[in-house]
């Protein structure tokens, strides 16, 4: 009967949290919505834990007001001598046995899904053909930029990571300069990119991003990483999986782009003139660059991974990236003209592999 | 999945061992109630022995009678947690079932008095325990005393009793047998003895690979099947595709393993956390009730303190 | 006045026991000083001999932690009346110590 | 206190260290600070564990081949047996035989002299070889922990002196006592770090 | 040689009441130097807070730099942990744990005062990079890769700081062990220790084990920057985890430094203004020194993200969710010593009062914490901050507000005001709580902590403008105690030597402010809460336990001052010696300095002096 109640109460308690903290956050960048079962396993332990702890703070608060509305001096007189207990032990193996429990209870669950997120034995699975099962996606973090190589595919592509939806994603995550942290909120979290391993996990995104507000989910760099490190922010598109594939074999037929400082398009030559060094505009390739691959700037969601996705802003940031994102690594060219830089952000603007 | 019922009743309940204790059961209460009598400066047998003598017993036949031994030579970690057990739970009941009169006998039997004191000696206790339970799970033992029923049944008797001997002075209250006075010895040894067998737990939590052949899958592991399971019942099960334990879990066996040294170290904390907290209590009732004596001592310290002052 | 002193002479018995006791202190303590060299070749000729890496490195250790022992009971006093709390912090650094080397060895990587 | 209280070995007290309050106090706290520096050196070690032979690519030094048993064997037997000889020091200081106990604190003195020499001698060799502080990690937390060590060994060198130069005229009393003793309970400490540090880094190391 | 006459105190000069200052060794007065210190850095970290709180006001803000911002929050942190918190603390132990243990001083006034300078200058050094250069900007955790590839001499000044502050730190430490262990008056059994003594002894064994870790780890980040070490550069094989494992070593137990005397302080409020023992006393003892010793064991949890493996992270997940249960005990103790009760509610009692509702949520987001998959979303994340701040926050800084007045009238003999005091807890505890509650939001929500700014649409600007506005109203209450001290002291109104009436413990015993050899003779301890049980038995006062001797006291010594000083110098040597020659020089100039003050010291005698048995008497007739 008891027990009964309390289930009761346990089931109530949780299904009302479930509808106090979905109520807030953005969908695509809320912990509490989450599009992915790593995120809802999360998700669920959080339900868990925060019941327990209500419980907890309820039994505590229940006590500490009765204990103060019963027992003031001002009701009972100034001169009460209350009478002076020792303790009580049938008391205190009660409230070290329920917390005990209560510990219990929360323990299992946790290192239950402790082993299960931690589970990247498939990773390297094969099928008959020496195929990878599983799609791998080696990450590098950056100052302050982030770089997503796919290596079954011989592709690369930075600031936006585009996944299929309903499989486990492998990362392989590490960083070349000081340490970040890889977070992709409302799809799960995160694990550190450190500077001298490779750290791995797996994700699952169950859910296409082009219905969100944006067309993107929110990835953040959760690791202070020096003055920019709030601006280190990445997208996420997830894709069916056929759309998934179009996507691979477009980005693969970016092979050889390169911009010529010769060519007719103004664009490009300004382009191939002083850029070209250090970003590349063809998307296939090894992860290692020293700036990002540019091959689907056109595609992209935000300019250097968080300001608006406008010709403007791409103007502004070529001419002076320090004011955007201080302490990043790339130069200002504040020297080009007005019309260089028109011509190489129309050209920009036009480097697409989605239609 | 297939159940561990397939093994059969002699298996699963191990009768023949069942009467072992009751027999030792009774003998017990014959000594200690029936002929007590006979023995000089015996004494009446307290309720609290007599329970923690049936506890302790209880304990040894559910660890190596019930199906808990069975499932122990299938699973790492269920054998871990049956060591466990038996060696930190049940030998202190035992110690503490058998009266005092009864453990003095025993230590003033001749030969055998002088190998117990020895024994019992807090420092060599707590490094032959200790020492006996590392090299116990060190792979190529576990895997070759596994294989052998009376080398099996050697070493887990003697590694019962170096658990009685770590336990003694602990728990000895008395001056005829080693034993630790104060209280910070105490918590000195039960510390030193928690790192000592730390080391092999965590080797068995933090390597890799599944390093027990008799917990893998293979010939290995059937064999070993032989220690707790009759040789009959085993041949009869020939050939149903008795392989390894994943015929009965779906835990991986370095899982299995990890989760096995982490149980050990986690229920080893626990147990030595309760005798610490036993260990604290005394003390402060030693402290409360001996209050007026330790400010005397107090005072004539601080009179020889400012002797020279 | 508390800070005059006051001086007690032992009993001639009282100092011959005592010189006794030194003595016989002094004697063990040498024991163990003898004991300690011997471990100590014990673990250079261990290693000088080229046993299996196995078997030289729990020895070693062994006899370091044995002599390390030595040391704090013998010639550092530390079972004597009055270090119960010495030996206590003393433990209770010892194990965290433990513990420090036991995490570098075990989860940090490589 | 009175400084100028003179004693007999009759009526020195048994426990000079712990006689009076001060010095009781004293006694106890250099006791808890050792227990601190257990900890500090168990962080070193650990480092080192976890450091040990990690180098760049391209960089030879290893345990294996760097370390030269029969030097580390002599600074070890030094350090061994200065142990032993602030033990007769104590012996006497507890006798309340001044003289001896000088003398003996002398001989630990110079002991410790041979061993920081040798070690001296050994980080200017590695040195010599291209083993430097910045060689890499290894050497880093190599030259960290065995530095240390011998850094406090200088330090205790420096204090015995003082402590030898400071009392010679005035003798023993209650208030260098204390300071003696705990002198002597610095210098086995020590000895117990080294203890470890042959083991840990040298017989280890060689053995691989 | 100081004598008595002036340590009774006449009219003097300024000079003469600097020179008293920098060089007295009473753990009084020293305990007044640590509150003047800590409060200064409080007001400098709340400082900060607020501009960290400003510039989070609105979304795209700029009101102050990335940069700037970054060594706000590393400033922040650093300031309020090591030069607020725990030296705050370290006052009131000075202050109150001799008179609650009975005895005259210290066992080390020496040391104490040594340890109190290095304090000071150690925070002083730290500060100075605001103007020097440019402040650390690592956060306060400095993790190796950023901090090796900092620019500048920011994170020297952290390095070199925290080293001197923290070598301070643990001479505090090993003084506060070795008075409780040694210096207690006869009677005054481990099982009769008031638990603030108690929690003091506890925390301080906590300090001598886990800052030597710091020391080594802030030793190798030296190292790697000012002397080609390669600890943590991967290149060359060294390895930054190194850092984060040393630092969690110490930084786990760190908190626990904090919160135990807190613990301590909020037992002896609970206790006196409840009119009743704390209700299960030894079960108080035994969870202190539980959590004391599990708080060594779960520092990975900090580092749950980092790739220590599956294993790892479930060992020290359930060791972390382990440490609720004896804190659990403590808070169920805690509202059974009220249950029962006479409850009057001053201003102390008032922040013990909300105390408990704050920390038992900080207590179990720290639990949620622990569950280590639930980690990998919470991590570094505002839930984090808001995680912190409540057990910081709504335990250690109510804690210290509320001995600020529990123990003012005891330290300086006049009561603050209770209606001053009754505001200031007001605004402090609801800015608190509209601070920090809706962080935890803000962290679910997908907020990363140690962000300078944050873009509009992404759901979190209200929750952000209504924290920044909780921040202005804590910053009111703390401007409001700052006017209550100082109408408090110009005022002066002198109390007696049991203010509260109900005081339990043996300083109550003594007069406000005590004179400076505490007690004219050494009392005799009859019990738990001896002095409530004289009071009992119709005593004033204590029960002495020996006649009137005289008593010996210690020498100041300005030698504290100048041997910090050295150091201080020795740091700005070791700095600037990669980018100018002279440093070098300076460095070994420093050093130098200061082993030549420690050869003084040990070289000549120092041997304190006696107050007579007349001049006792005199002073207590003088009193009545
Ligand atoms: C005073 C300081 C203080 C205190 C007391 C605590 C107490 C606790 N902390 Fe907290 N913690 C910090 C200060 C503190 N912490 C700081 C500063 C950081 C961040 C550092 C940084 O990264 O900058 C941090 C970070 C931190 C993390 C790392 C988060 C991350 O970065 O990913 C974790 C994870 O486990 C954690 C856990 C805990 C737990 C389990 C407790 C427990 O001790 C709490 C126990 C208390 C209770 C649980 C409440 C009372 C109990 C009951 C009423 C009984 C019943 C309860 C249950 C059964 C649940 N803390
Ligand atoms: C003891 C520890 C302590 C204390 C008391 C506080 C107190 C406060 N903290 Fe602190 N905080 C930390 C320890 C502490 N913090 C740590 C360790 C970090 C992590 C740092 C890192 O990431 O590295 C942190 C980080 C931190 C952040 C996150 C920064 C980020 O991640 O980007 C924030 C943001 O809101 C914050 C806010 C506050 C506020 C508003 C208070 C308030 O409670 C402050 C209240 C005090 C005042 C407001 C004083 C005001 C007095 C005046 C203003 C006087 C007026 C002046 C004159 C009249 C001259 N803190
Ligand atoms: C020295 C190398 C370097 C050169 C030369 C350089 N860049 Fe960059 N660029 C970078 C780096 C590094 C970043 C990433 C900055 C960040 O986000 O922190 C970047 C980012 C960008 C971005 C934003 C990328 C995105 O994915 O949103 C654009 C657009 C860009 N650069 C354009 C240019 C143009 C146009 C030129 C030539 C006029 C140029 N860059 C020259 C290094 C360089
Ligand atoms: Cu990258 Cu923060
Ligand atoms: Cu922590």
């Amino acid at each position: 009967m008891m027990k009964g109640l309390k289930k009761w109460r346990l089931v109530t308690l949780l299904a009302a949290l479930t509808i106090i903290l979905s109520g807030c956050g953005e969908e695509y960048l809320s912990t509490l919505l989450p599009a992915g079962e790593v995120g809802q396993d999360q998700f669920n332990l959080l339900l868990l834990t925060t019941g327990i702890m209500i419980l907890v703070m309820a039994v505590v608060f229940t006590i500490y007001f009765i204990a103060l509305a019963k027992f003031r001096r001002k009701k009972l007189g100034d001169d009460h001598m209350p009478k002076d207990v020792e303790g009580s032990h049938k008391l205190e193996f009660i409230w070290t046995a329920i917390p005990i429990l209560l510990v219990i209870i929360m323990a299992v669950p946790t290192v239950y899904y402790t082993y299960k997120l931690g589970d990247v034995s498939a990773m390297e699975a094969t099928d008959e053909e020496g195929n990878p099962e599983n799609l791998v996606v080696n990450v590098t973090a950056k100052l302050y930029w982030w770089e997503f190589e796919y290596p079954e595919h011989g592709i690369v592509t930075s600031q936006e990571l585009v996944v299929p939806t309903g499989e486990k994603v492998y990362f392989n995550l590490i960083s070349s300069d000081v340490k970040h942290s890889f977070w992709i909120p409302a799809v799960g979290g995160k694990l550190d990119t450190n500077v001298e391993n490779v750290n791995k996990f797996y994700l699952t995104f169950d859910k296409e991003s082009k219905d969100l507000e944006d067309g993107v989910f929110y990835g953040k760099c959760a690791e202070l990483c020096g003055p920019s490190h709030a601006l280190m922010d990445f997208k996420v598109k997830t894709l069916s999986p056929d759309e998934f594939d179009n996507w691979v074999a477009a980005m693969k037929e970016t092979e050889g782009a390169t911009a010529s400082a010769e060519s007719a398009d103004a664009g490009e030559a300004a382009f191939g003139q002083s850029c070209i060094m250090c970003h590349a505009v063809s998307a296939v390739g090894t992860s290692g660059a020293s700036a990002p691959n540019l091959a689907t700037y056109g595609d992209r969601n935000r300019v250097a991974g968080f300001l608006e996705h406008d010709k403007q802003n791409t103007i502004d940031w070529i001419k002076d990236p320090q004011k955007y994102k201080p302490g990043n690594l790339m130069p200002a060219f504040d020297q080009l003209s007005d019309e260089d830089l028109d011509a190489i952000a129309d050209y920009l603007l036009d480097l697409k592999v989605e239609e | 999945m297939v159940p561990i019922s397939i093994f059969g009743f002699r298996a699963l309940w191990s009768p023949y061992f069942f009467l072992t204790l009751v027999v030792l059961f009774l003998l017990y209460l014959a000594i200690t109630v029936k002929w007590r009598d006979r023995f000089e400066e015996s004494e009446p047998l307290t309720r609290s022995e007599l329970i923690y003598f049936s506890a302790g017993m209880l304990l040894v036949y559910i660890t190596k009678g019930s199906p808990v031994d069975l499932l122990g030579h299938i699973l790492f970690s269920m054998h871990m947690v049956q060591m466990a057990i038996l060696l930190l739970v049940a030998a202190p009941f035992l110690i503490k079932g058998i009266p005092v009169w009864i453990w003095r006998n025993v230590f003033a039997v001749p030969v055998l008095g002088t190998i117990l004191r020895v024994l019992t000696r807090p420092l060599v206790s707590v490094i032959v325990f200790s020492a006996m339970f590392s090299v116990y799970h060190l792979p190529a033992i576990l895997d070759t005393i596994k294989l052998s029923i009376p080398l099996h049944a050697v070493f887990t008797i003697t590694l019962f009793i170096s658990a009685l001997c770590l336990w003694w002075p602990l728990l000895n209250e008395n001056d005829f047998a080693p034993r630790l006075k104060q209280g910070l010895h105490k918590i000195a040894y039960i510390i030193s003895s928690a790192i000592l067998i730390t080391p092999a737990c965590a080797l068995i939590i933090f390597v890799d690979t599944p390093v027990y052949e008799t917990y893998q899958s293979g010939e290995a592991w059937l064999m070993s099947m032989a220690l707790c399971v009759p040789a009959s019942t085993l041949s009869a099960l020939s050939g149903t595709g008795l392989s390894g334990p994943e015929v009965f879990t779906s835990m991986p066996i370095l899982y299995d393993q990890q989760m096995g040294g982490v149980m050990m170290k986690i229920l080893q904390e626990i147990i030595y956390g309760v005798v610490l907290g036993k260990i604290f209590l005394s003390w402060f009732r030693h402290e409360r009730d001996n209050a007026d004596e330790l400010t005397q001592k107090q005072l004539l310290e601080r009179k020889r303190l400012s002797m020279y002052n | 006045m508390a800070h005059d002193i006051e001086i007690i002479e032992k009993t001639p018995a009282e100092y011959a026991y005592k010189k006794r006791r030194s003595d016989r202190l002094m004697r063990s303590q040498l024991m163990m000083f003898a004991l300690m060299i011997f471990m100590t070749l014990i673990s250079f000729a261990a290693v000088q001999a080229g046993f299996s890496a196995y078997f030289v490195i729990p020895v070693v250790l062994l006899l370091a932690a044995v002599q390390v022992g030595l040391q704090l009971y013998y010639f550092m006093h530390m079972s004597e009346k009055g270090h119960g709390l010495v030996a206590f912090f003393m433990y209770g650094g010892i194990l965290i110590a433990f513990l420090t080397v036991l995490t570098f060895v075990t989860i940090i990587w490589w | 206190m009175d400084l100028n209280t003179k004693f007999t070995p009759q009526s020195w007290p048994d426990h000079p260290e712990t006689a009076t309050m001060e010095a009781k106090n004293k006694f106890v706290g250099f006791w808890l600070f050792l227990g601190g520096e257990t900890v500090l050196f168990a962080t070193l070690f650990a480092t080192y564990l976890a450091l040990k032979n990690s180098v760049p690519d391209g960089n030879e030094f290893r345990t294996e081949t760097l370390f030269e048993l029969p030097l580390v064997f002599v600074m070890t037997m030094l350090l061994l047996t200065s142990s032993l000889t602030s033990v007769y020091a104590m012996y006497h200081m507890k006798n309340y035989n001044f003289k001896g106990m000088q003398v003996w604190l002398a001989i630990t003195g110079f002991l410790g002299l041979g061993f920081l020499a040798l070690e001296v001698y050994e980080f200017n060799h590695y040195i010599h070889l291209g083993f430097t502080f910045g060689n890499s990690a290894f050497s880093s937390a190599f030259y960290t922990l065995v530095g240390t060590h011998g850094l406090h060994v200088a330090i205790g060198l420096v204090w015995l002196t003082l402590l030898i130069l400071r009392n010679a005229k005035r003798g023993l009393n209650l208030y260098n006592a204390t300071k003696y003793y705990t002198f002597s309970l610095y210098w086995h400490f020590i000895d117990v770090v080294w203890v470890f540090i042959f083991t840990v880094v040298y017989l280890m190391g060689v053995v691989g | 040689m100081t004598t008595v006459a002036n340590s009774v105190g006449q009219k003097k000069g300024f000079g003469a009441t600097l020179w008293d200052w920098l060089t007295t060794v009473d753990h009084k007065k020293i305990g007044i130097l640590y509150l003047i210190g800590g409060g200064f850095f409080f007001v400098l970290g709340g400082i900060e807070a607020m501009l960290i709180r400003l510039q989070l006001l609105i979304p795209n803000n700029d009101f102050v730099s990335a940069g700037f911002f970054n060594e706000l929050i590393t400033m922040h942190g650093t300031t309020m942990i090591f030069l607020a918190a725990m030296p705050l603390l370290f006052g009131f132990m000075n202050a109150i744990v001799p008179l609650q243990i009975g005895a005259r001083d210290v066992a080390f006034p020496f040391i104490n005062s040594l340890g109190f300078w290095m304090f000071f200058f150690g925070g002083l050094f730290l500060n100075l990079s605001w103007f020097l250069d440019a402040a650390p900007d690592a956060g306060w955790t400095s993790y190796a890769s950023l901090s090796i590839a900092s620019t500048g001499h920011g994170i020297d000044f952290y390095a070199i700081g925290l080293q001197i502050a923290g070598a301070g730190t643990l001479m505090a430490g090993i003084n506060f062990l070795v008075t409780i262990i040694n210096m207690r008056a006869p009677g005054m059994t481990y099982m009769r220790m008031p638990l603030f003594t108690w929690t003091t002894f506890v925390a301080s064994a906590l300090i001598l084990f886990a800052f030597p870790p710091l020391t080594i780890g802030i030793f190798f980040l030296t190292f790697d920057r000012m002397f080609g070490g390669n600890f943590f550069d991967h290149t060359m094989g060294g390895n930054t985890i190194i850092w984060e494992h040393i630092f969690w070593i110490f930084g786990h137990p760190e908190v626990y430094i904090l919160i135990l005397p807190a613990f301590g302080i909020f037992s002896e409020i609970f206790s006196v203004f409840s009119r009743k023992r704390l209700f299960g006393y030894s079960a108080m003892v035994f969870a202190t020194v539980l959590i004391g010793f599990l708080g060594f064991m779960v520092w990975a949890h900090h580092m749950f993200t980092v790739g220590l493996g599956p294993t790892a992270n479930a060992i020290f997940a359930v060791a972390t969710m382990a440490i609720a249960v004896p804190t659990g005990v403590k808070i169920f103790n805690w509202l059974l010593t009220m249950w029962g009760g006479s409850i009057k509610i001053t201003t102390p009692m008032l922040y013990a009062l909300g105390f408990i509702p704050s920390f038992v949520m900080g207590g179990v987001t720290g639990v949620q914490q622990g569950a280590a998959p639930l980690d990998y979303q919470l991590h570094d994340s505002y839930f984090i901050v808001a995680h912190f701040h409540y057990v910081i926050v709504g335990g250690v800084v109510l804690a210290i507000l509320a001995a600020t007045h529990y123990w003012w009238p005891k330290m300086f003999g006049t009561m603050l005001s209770e209606k001053l005091g009754k505001i200031t807890f007001w605004f402090f505890f609801i800015g608190f709580h509209m601070t920090f509650f809706l962080q935890h939001f803000l962290g679910l929500m997908g907020m990363p902590r140690r962000v300078w700014t944050y873009m509009d649409g992404q759901g979190w600007n209200l929750f952000n403008l209504i924290s920044t506005i909780g921040a202005i109203l804590m910053a009111i209450g703390v401007i409001v105690l700052i006017i209550n001290i100082i109408v408090t002291t110009a005022r002066n109104e002198r109390v007696g030597n049991d203010p509260w009436e109900d005081g339990r413990t043996l300083e109550w015993a003594i007069p406000s402010p005590p004179p400076f050899y505490n007690f004219a003779q050494t009392p005799l301890v009859r019990g738990l809460d001896t002095y409530w049980i004289e009071k009992q038995e119709g005593h004033k006062g204590y029960t002495a336990a020996e006649p009137v001797t005289d008593i010996h006291m210690p020498n100041g010594s300005i030698i504290p001052f100048f041997m910090t000083l050295g150091l201080f110098i020795a740091g700005f040597g070791a700095m600037y010696r990669v980018d100018h020659s002279w440093g070098l020089g300076v460095l070994v100039f420093g050093l130098a300095f200061t082993f030549l003050t420690m050869a003084i010291r040990s070289v000549k005698d120092d041997l304190g002096y006696y107050v007579t048995k007349d001049q006792i008497r005199r002073m207590e007739r003088g009193r009545d």
